[in-house]
């Protein structure tokens, strides 16, 4: 198997290729994802490759582009909607939630909604409070869609696939950080498991579950741990709806301790949701009451070290890891 | 582009009426979808009254002729997009009455199993794409139903019916100027009933000639009495085959009025009596059927003969929706997802 | 003191009624909430007594005239803008989420959005998916809100004059089946402290925690579990950011047995988060994981018995305090 | 009304330009100020390349003709809403330099306090209301500002600078509607640079003429060379009278053009060297300067004169920025709320 070194944003981008010259119903619409490349240059060279009906740039119109998307997917096609960055899709909100997570149920399952909405989430570069938010966990909160966040460069690859074979809306949140870090892919372009969770690291002291950017930190934490003799399993949810509560079970019931790393502000995160199953279904397993590390409850500043304290690093995971054990 | 002048009231422009017609058939097939509306409506606020119907519902009496008149200018093969109002509209496009009355009886019987309601009716065999409860929700969906026509090299139309209230949303802006920015095939029809709930057209758009407004997306736009199902007929089939030839999006304005209330909620206090006395002379259904008797096209005994048909269709209708079955409430959770999720995410407490 | 029996519906009036006559820079802006008297009657008359001016039909246009709340608030008015359902506010999102909860931080410090969105929430009415749903503990995620949801018909009169007092923005959620219940109000209009949870019922074996809606339901199973011999107690958050963490702490320190009934969607409703703080903050305080009784994941369905199952139901609640204790 | 047709390229109506004034000390402000806001830009680039600036950066360079020639058409009670896109507005505005500069540091002596950054300028005092990075997403806000003093009975006018993109928006549509329904005393003022990031104005409208656009809501509106400042400022002021007089919401449309790069990010694949190249020979800065001087206006001196005290200036901001200070991190969620929330939900974890 060939094994290629690739940047995350490429690992979109091929991602991206295969599903456009694999299908002919799957286009890919949204703003400035053609003549200007991408936004953070994701689509580049796409428009030449595959031309203008199939890579189709938008006026700044984010809740009619979006649900163009879904009547284009009740019509036959696999479009995939691009929205530039989180906080811009709660323009987009009313079709997302009014009509493409509830078609389906409010019709009596007359009707498929097999759209792909990508985005980038997160903070981190110093966008500021309109520009870092991570709503994905917010986003899993609503039954009809599916919540997929790549951390990994093959699941940045494979999982727009997948996503496009679910005959449900799926949203994929691609971390603004993680574009430039490059990593492996191996093989062909193929799609993945988007029903499993996975274990990134094996350990048997404290779970972390994770996902998305923050999967990195985790493992740097672990790493670090390690060498303090800590000895730390890294789960990364991959699919934040719906969760696969028996890996999440799974997990606890080998460490007994678990710490939820979530970039969500800390109240009503996806943590929460975690902690609380894990309540509902492994509560006689804790050794300890689970933890979690979090953003912190305000609009993303600007400013590096007022970003970097807003967002967990690290060292809070580090230093959370050591309290829950100590 | 005819962009006509602000209306003040009635539509002052001679109609076409029945006098445009030289085909009787046709005419009692206007009179008989419009009669057959109107009284499914008034049954439908009897059985409201009476419990059998629950939640919202919105009338459609007096609007009659533009869901009559515009629904036989499509084809089979374009895409139909409605409001909350869509009683008429579904079954102008062929949906059973039957499966319209068990939806709104609750039942799995009905077009959307009993899951939507009066407000949410479905058909996807008829390409009957309802049933939406979001003002203006639907027009960025048409616009992607063209959109997918257009990529896949169909020559489908999509109409998609809306109220005026729709016309001050952003997504009214955002669809209509992306649909004329790629020339898409969609129909945007709106249906001016002059008020949005209890707020006036004036009290809702500060330019209230609506085909104006719409022009000023280069798109081509006509204002058409839309009680006059005759007019409304003529208009909507030019208007298809022009955007079915591909020259681009259209927008047709309707204008016409409600006779009743917003809703079964509503206590009219925004508008007077009189007004809606005014309006009602011009009731589409008996202004057509008087015309066509008058002007000899059709005999004065075809419309009780009419009457007698659509009386029994909706006694048919009712027997079907009370003889309706609930869906188990086991299956609650079902359809929510295709592929039901692995994991207890729906688990009951 | 006078007591008074009124519905609901006209607490919220007088509570409006008197923030109108007390305030000058107080106005009321929604859909149909003049001329119409209100989608729900709850501004019937308002028009007639304060003028065009202050009681301000909109056009259809949920992000502008939210928007233009904003910036009134900002421009040294109180108004109080009508959303007709929670389910519209979606659209109104950009606007209350980018702006009026971001605004303060951003400029550090330099702005005030004193504004009051009053929405009606929750199902029971057989209004199908676009009207029916409970948004309010999502709400509740967003850092820069403050989230009020009137369960009594004091709270309903009340909150209004004490959230226009609040230089922050508040939620207020009126939960639509309420509108018409008859209830007390003692004295004169005023407000309410918005700070405090409050103990609706005074138990000892167990804690219901609710809000809005399902404080009725809560109280409801209480009285059938006590002829059951059963003694809980019922805790109405009534504001659900920030939570009273105390008032829930020493619930729990008292009948350390716990249960959460909230109408929002299981998976990342409230009730993960306050399982979760309980977790964090009493978690040695515990006889039992906590356990909670919320919406089914579906998007609220129109035929009764469908909704009806749906929605969390008095028999629910008291089937589960039974399996909790048993 | 005056709608003009759509543009092709570089405005080619005579310009007003340097010609058009009689006061010296009016050109040299205006001149100044335009290279104020050059030089800025220009210094802010190379902050940037240094590492000092972050996040996103968008510079106004070749559109300073726009807040230079507006900002003094308006009063010290009047409200400015911007976009990222908005040094040249703040400065213009009378925002210290050194704020803004420290701003871009991250300082607390930025005048937000370094939460905001390039994107989010703010000042209270000078009623600049910056600052938005969501595209369209202060119409509404303006709309409300302007609600405010109307009730409150102050003549004030609410200027709002936006983009040729943010026309595409809903909020576009809506603000526009309730402010022209309303009357309110708002000026909307799009700075047509023919861009949204990589999209030509002609792929992302589908009319392209933006002051026929606003008028379809009967809302006063007119064209003007927005790369030359003293038609700027003509335009502006009137707008502004007019506004002020109680006539409503006016539409402004200056036609301009960037010179640089959408953001720092930006590799400028969508458009020509030779398009930039062609409107570069329109330069606001340099145009006015050299006609100021070739009719007498200005002594060829002055430009030198000018040139100095901004440098200057710049320094001076510079050296503020470089000696500013970082808030405390245990503020980090001051400022969230006004009364902080009495339980823990700010917890550190
Ligand atoms: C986004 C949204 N806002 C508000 C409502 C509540 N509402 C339902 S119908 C209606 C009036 C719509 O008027 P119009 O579009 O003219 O349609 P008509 O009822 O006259 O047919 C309103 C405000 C809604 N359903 N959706
Ligand atoms: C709602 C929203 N969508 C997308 C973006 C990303 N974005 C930032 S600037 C921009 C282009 C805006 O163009 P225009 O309004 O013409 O302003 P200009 O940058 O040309 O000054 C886009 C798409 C955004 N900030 N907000
Ligand atoms: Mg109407
Ligand atoms: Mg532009």
């Amino acid at each position: 198997m060939t094994t290629q070194t690739i940047a995350y944003r490429e690992a979109l981008r091929q991602g991206l290729r295969a599903a456009l010259a694999g299908d002919e119903r799957v286009f890919l619409m949204g703003e400035d994802v053609g003549r200007y490349g991408g936004t953070y240059a994701v689509s580049h060279g796409l428009l030449e490759e595959f031309g203008e009906a199939r890579i189709r740039d938008t006026p700044l119109s984010e809740s009619t582009f979006t649900g163009a998307g879904i009547g284009a997917a009740l019509n036959g096609m696999r479009p995939i909607v691009e929205i530039m960055t989180v906080n811009f899709s709660l323009l987009a909100l009313d079709q997302i939630i009014n009509n493409a997570a509830t078609l389906r149920h409010m019709s009596g399952g007359q009707f498929s909604v097999p759209l792909v909405i990508r985005m980038t989430t997160g903070g981190g570069r110093q966008l500021a409070a309109q520009h870092s938010h991570s709503l994905e966990g917010w986003y899993a909160h609503i039954p009809g869609l599916r919540i997929v966040a790549p951390a990994t460069h093959e699941d940045a690859r494979g999982m727009l696939l997948t996503a496009l074979e679910d005959p449900d809306p799926v949203l994929i949140f691609e971390h603004a950080l993680l574009l430039g870090v490059e990593g492996e892919v191996e093989g062909k372009v193929q799609g993945v498991d988007i029903d499993h969770a996975s274990t990134r690291r094996e350990g048997s002291q404290v779970s972390l579950i994770t996902y998305g950017g923050m999967l990195h930190k985790s493992l740097a934490a672990a790493e670090q741990l390690a060498t303090e003799g800590i000895d730390v399993e890294v789960l990364d949810l991959r699919t934040l709806r719906p969760l696969d509560d028996a890996a999440i079970m799974a997990s606890v019931a080998k460490t007994h301790r678990v710490m939820v790393i979530d970039e969500g502000w800390r109240s009503g995160s996806l943590s929460a949701e975690i902690i609380t199953r894990i309540n509902e279904q492994a509560f006689f397993e804790l050794d300890a009451p689970p933890a979690r590390v979090c953003s912190q409850e305000v609009p993303v500043p600007y400013a590096k070290h007022l970003e970097d304290a807003a967002i967990p690093q690290v060292e809070d995971i580090v230093a959370a890891v050591r309290r829950l054990l100590g | 582009m005819n962009a006509s002048p602000p209306q003040e009231g009635p539509d002052t422009r001679p109609a076409i009426g029945a006098a445009g017609l030289d085909d009787p058939d046709r005419a009692r097939a206007l009179l008989w979808q419009m009669l057959r509306i109107r009284r499914f409506e008034e049954k439908c606020a009897e059985l409201y009254s009476a419990g059998k119907i629950r939640g919202f519902l919105h009338l459609y009496i007096g609007e009659e002729a533009i869901a009559a008149g515009a629904m036989p200018a499509l084809a089979e093969r374009d895409n139909v997009l409605a409001t909350y109002r869509e009683h008429g509209h579904a079954l102008a496009r062929g949906v059973p009455a039957g499966a319209i009355m068990a939806e709104m009886y609750g039942n799995q019987e009905g077009c959307s199993r009993g899951h939507g309601g009066s407000m949410h009716l479905f058909d996807a065999s008829r390409r009957f794409f309802g049933g939406s409860a979001i003002v203006g929700g639907s027009l960025p969906l048409a616009v992607g139903y063209a959109l997918a026509d257009r990529l896949a090299g169909r020559d489908s139309v999509t109409a998609c019916f809306f109220g005026d209230g729709a016309v001050a949303e952003g997504e009214f802006h955002e669809s209509l100027n992306l649909a004329a920015l790629w020339q898409l095939p969609v129909l945007f029809l709106c249906e001016n009933n002059r008020y949005a709930m209890g707020t006036a057209l004036e009290r809702h758009q500060s330019q209230v000639d609506l085909a104006a407004k719409a022009a000023s997306y280069r798109m081509p736009s006509e204002s058409v009495d839309g009680m006059d199902v005759v007019a409304v007929s003529r208009a909507t089939e030019a208007a298809v085959d022009q955007v079915r030839a591909g020259q681009g999006p259209m927008f047709l304005e309707y204008r016409t009025y409600r006779f009743r209330a917003h809703s079964m909620f509503d206590p009219e206090h925004y508008r007077d009596k009189a007004e809606v006395a005014q309006w009602k002379k011009r009731c589409p259904v008996e202004t057509f059927a008087r015309d066509a008797v008058a002007c000899g096209l059709l005999a004065a005994t075809v419309r009780d003969e009419i009457e007698r048909e659509v009386a029994e269709e909706i006694d048919a209708a009712v027997a079907f929706a009370e003889a309706g079955t609930r869906e188990p409430v086991e299956q609650l959770c079902h359809d929510v997802y295709a592929r039901q999720p692995p994991t207890g995410t729906e688990v009951r407490p």
